[in-house]
C-alpha cells in the first residue's frame, strides 16, 4: 500500500523533533494503549501485519494528526470490528450490546503473555526444501509491483537495483500474513543499494541504503 | 468521542478527553467482553519497563568490546549471541548487529513503521517512530546526524539500515578512547541508546 | 519536492468526492482568496511556480486539511514575506506597520490584468537556437533525481522508462522559474508510459500515462 | 487568526472564522498597503465566472464534430485552433486536444496540482483538486471512472494524461449518436464539463 505511512523519502515534515521527542511514553494512556494493542492481539487474535495494515490504511491526514499510539488503538478497534467482537456503537459509547463467545476468543493470562514476549514470535522456517533464488553478490531490482494490500516493499526502492548482501534464511511473508492467506514463507534477503541509485544527482554523499526485502519483491537484473 | 457508560468503577476526569478517553473506554468494554485482563495491561507495561531497555543493548556493546571472540560472534550472529545473554523476546527473534568503523558509520530506521529491537533497546524514542526521522534519515542522513549534533564528513561513509522485514538492528559504536582500564560495568555505563541506533556518537 | 503535494499513485484518500466536490468556489471567501493570490503576483511579483513552490513547503499534515483556496492564501503570504512586504505581525493581527515602496511594487490596475489573463502569459521560446536531444518515438528514462525544491517531474515517474509521443519545443523551466533562477528555456516533451511499466503487475489495464517532461528530467533509456 | 485592526470599513462577522477571516485580514492589509486594488478582485472573479467556462470548450468541440477541417486542425494544433475561436488567455497558452474514440478513453489529470484550461473549461471543480482523483487517476483510472458512473471495459484502452508541464489538456468526447440534424448550438448543449475532462461519456 502506497500510503503516507511509506514516508521513505519523503520532503514536508521539517526538523526531527529530538528535543521534545525523546521519549517512550508521555502519558499514562499511552502506556495503557500499548498493552491494549499488545494485548488484544491474543484474543481477536491478529498478528503485527495486520495491526500495522489496519494503521496503514487509516486516512492519510489521520495519520500524520494522530498520536502514535492513538493509531494503535485505531488498528486494534479494526480488528475487532473486523471479527465481529465489536459494533461501531460499542466503539462509540463504550457499552457493552452483546456478549461475545470467550470460549473461542480466550483472554491471555498476564504472565502467559509475558512469557510469550519474552522467548518471542516464530517469525521464520526451516528453510531445507526452499533453494533460495538469489546469492550473495547478485544485482536484483525490486519489482515495481504496487499492491494496495501491506507491503515492505517501500516505495523508494520500487524499481530501483541493487545488491543482494545477505541472506536471512525463509520468513513468513508480511504481505500473505496481513492479507489472512497464512504465513506463505519465502527467503528474505538484504540488498544494498547505493544513495545515487535510489536519489540520482541529489544523493546527499557515496552511501549506503539497506533494506530486507522477501524474494517475491525481487527479480534479477 | 461521547462515552456515557455508568457501570463500572471508574470516575472519568472531566477534562479527560480524546485518545486517553477512547483508550479507556476501549479497555472497560474489553474488559466487560471478558476478552482481557485489566492487570495484564499493567504487567505488560511493567514488563517492557523494567526488563527491556538500552542497558540490555549497553551490555552487549561492553561485553563486544572487552571480548573479541564475541565481538565477533555478535557480528557474525546477532540472534544467537544476543540470545545467548538473556535477551530475547517479540522485536528481537533476529538481530543483526552492524559496527561502526573510523571510516564507517551506521544508523538505523523503519521508514514504514517503527520497527525497533525492543528486547536490547526497550521502545523506541518518539522522534523514532515520527514522520521526520522516518522521512530523511534514507534520503538525508548526515543532515539527520547533524540535527542530532553528529558530524559526519563525506570521507566517512554511511550505511542506512531500514528495518523493513523481521530483522531488527542494533549498531555497535567504537569504544571510546581511554577506556582499557575500564570495567565491562563501567564501559556499559558510557554507552548510550542514541550511539546504539546510530544518531549520536560515544 | 518529493512532499504530499506529489499524489500520482498514492493509497489512502478514499472515493472521489464527487457529490460534494463538484464545485468550484463553495463560499465567497474563497473567491476572493483566488483573485487575491491572483492580483498580488503583479505587485510582489510572483510566478505560477513560486507561488506552486510555497503551496508544497507547507506541512504535509496542513496541505491535506486545509481548504484549497486558504492553500493559496498560505503561498502568497509566504512569498510577502520572502520579499518583505509585509511582516509575520502584520499578517498574524492584520495591522499594517510599515509601509511599502508602491513605485517598485505597484498595484495592477484591473482592466489592465483582465487583459494579461485573457491574452495569457508568456511561457515558451523561439526554439531556432536550440535542437532538441529527443526525437518523437525515442525510448527514454526519467531520472532518478529528487531535488528538494519545486520540481514537475513527478514521483512515481522518477526511473521509469517511457516513450517520447510529442515534442513541443522550448518553455521556460518550472524547476528554474521556481528556485528564482530565470525561465533556462529547454525543450519539452510528451512522454507515454505503460500502466505495467509505473504499477508493475498491480496495474489495472494495459493503459498509458501521459506527461509533459522538460528535457533535464529525461536520459536516453 | 486574531485580527484587531479597527481602521477600516468593514464589520467583520462575529461567527467569521478561520480561512474566511484569514483572506478578508490579508486583502484589508494589502489594500492599507496600496499593493492591491480591492475593485481589481472582483473584476478578477467576475471575468472568470463570465467569459471562462465549460460553455467556450462546448463551442470548440460541436464546432470540430461539425467541420472535420476544424476538428484536423484541433488535434494537430489544439493551441491555434482554439485561439483561433478567442479562447485565449491564462493556463491555456498551450493546449492539446485529445480525441476519443470507439476504442479509446482519455482522461486529465494534474497530479502535482491543479492543472486546467481555464479558458476552455473555466475553474475545475473541487474534486478535480482534491487528493483522492489526483492520486488515484494515474493508477486506477478504470476504478476512479467507475466512480463517476462510467464503465470502461478492458477493451477500451485508457490515456491518461497528467498535466505536468505547460500544455494543458481538453478531451474531444465522442459525437452522441442521432445527431446528424443538430445545430452547432444545440450540440454543445449536449457537451459537459466532465465530458472534456474525461469522467463523463455524452
Amino acid at each position: 500500500m502506497d500510503g503516507i505511512h511509506d514516508l521513505g523519502g519523503m520532503h514536508g515534515f521539517g526538523p526531527v523533533p529530538i528535543e521534545t521527542g525523546d521519549y517512550v511514553f508521555k502519558a499514562q494512556w499511552q502506556r495503557r494503549a500499548f498493552a491494549l494493542a499488545e494485548l488484544l492481539g491474543g484474543p481477536v487474535p491478529y498478528s503485527a501485519d495486520q495491526h500495522r495494515q489496519e494503521i496503514e490504511r487509516m486516512p492519510a491526514a489521520d495519520y500524520l494528526k494522530l498520536d502514535y499510539f492513538e493509531k494503535w488503538i485505531v488498528g486494534a478497534e479494526a480488528l475487532l470490528l473486523q471479527a465481529g467482537l465489536v459494533s461501531e456503537e460499542e466503539l462509540r459509547t463504550g457499552r457493552k450490546l452483546f456478549d461475545v463467545d470467550v470460549a473461542r476468543h480466550p483472554k491471555v493470562d498476564a504472565e502467559n503473555l509475558v512469557a510469550i514476549m519474552r522467548s518471542g514470535a516464530q517469525l521464520n522456517f526451516p528453510d531445507d526444501a526452499r533453494r533460495p533464488r538469489f546469492t550473495v553478490g547478485q544485482t536484483v531490482r525490486v519489482t515495481k509491483d504496487s499492491p494496495s494490500g501491506h507491503t515492505r516493499a517501500p516505495r523508494y526502492l520500487r524499481g530501483r537495483t541493487g545488491q543482494v548482501v545477505a541472506g536471512h534464511g525463509v520468513f513468513q511473508f508480511a504481505d500473505a500474513v496481513a492479507a489472512g492467506r497464512g504465513p506463505e514463507p519465502q527467503h528474505c534477503y538484504t540488498v544494498a543499494f547505493t544513495a545515487r541509485e535510489l536519489w540520482g544527482r541529489d544523493a546527499e554523499a557515496a552511501d549506503m541504503i539497506h533494506a530486507d526485502l522477501w524474494e517475491s519483491y525481487l527479480e534479477p537484473a | 468521542m461521547p462515552h456515557d457508560h455508568d457501570d463500572h468503577d471508574h470516575d472519568h476526569d472531566p477534562l479527560e478527553q480524546g485518545p486517553s478517553l477512547r483508550v479507556r473506554a476501549l479497555e472497560e468494554l474489553m474488559v466487560a467482553k471478558g476478552l482481557i485482563d485489566p492487570a495484564a495491561l499493567d504487567r505488560i507495561v511493567e514488563y517492557y519497563e523494567r526488563e527491556t531497555g538500552p542497558r540490555n543493548g549497553a551490555k552487549v556493546v561492553a561485553r563486544a568490546w572487552l571480548e573479541p571472540d564475541f565481538r565477533d560472534w555478535l557480528l557474525r550472529d546477532g540472534t544467537a549471541a544476543i540470545h545467548a545473554m538473556g535477551f530475547t523476546g517479540y522485536q528481537g527473534e533476529h538481530m543483526r548487529v552492524v559496527a561502526n568503523t573510523p571510516k564507517l558509520h551506521n544508523v538505523v530506521v523503519c521508514t514504514l513503521c517503527s520497527c525497533y529491537p525492543w528486547p536490547v533497546l526497550g521502545l523506541p524514542p518518539a522522534w523514532y517512530k515520527g514522520a521526520a526521522y522516518r522521512s530523511r534519515v534514507v534520503r538525508e542522513p548526515r543532515a539527520v546526524l547533524k540535527e542530532f549534533g553528529l558530524d559526519i564528513g563525506t570521507d566517512i561513509e554511511i550505511k542506512v539500515w531500514d528495518s523493513t522485514a523481521e530483522i531488527r538492528y542494533m549498531v555497535l559504536p567504537l569504544r571510546p578512547a581511554d577506556t582499557e582500564a575500564f570495567t565491562l560495568e563501567q564501559l556499559a555505563g558510557l554507552v548510550t541508546r542514541d550511539g546504539m541506533i546510530g544518531t549520536a556518537r560515544l
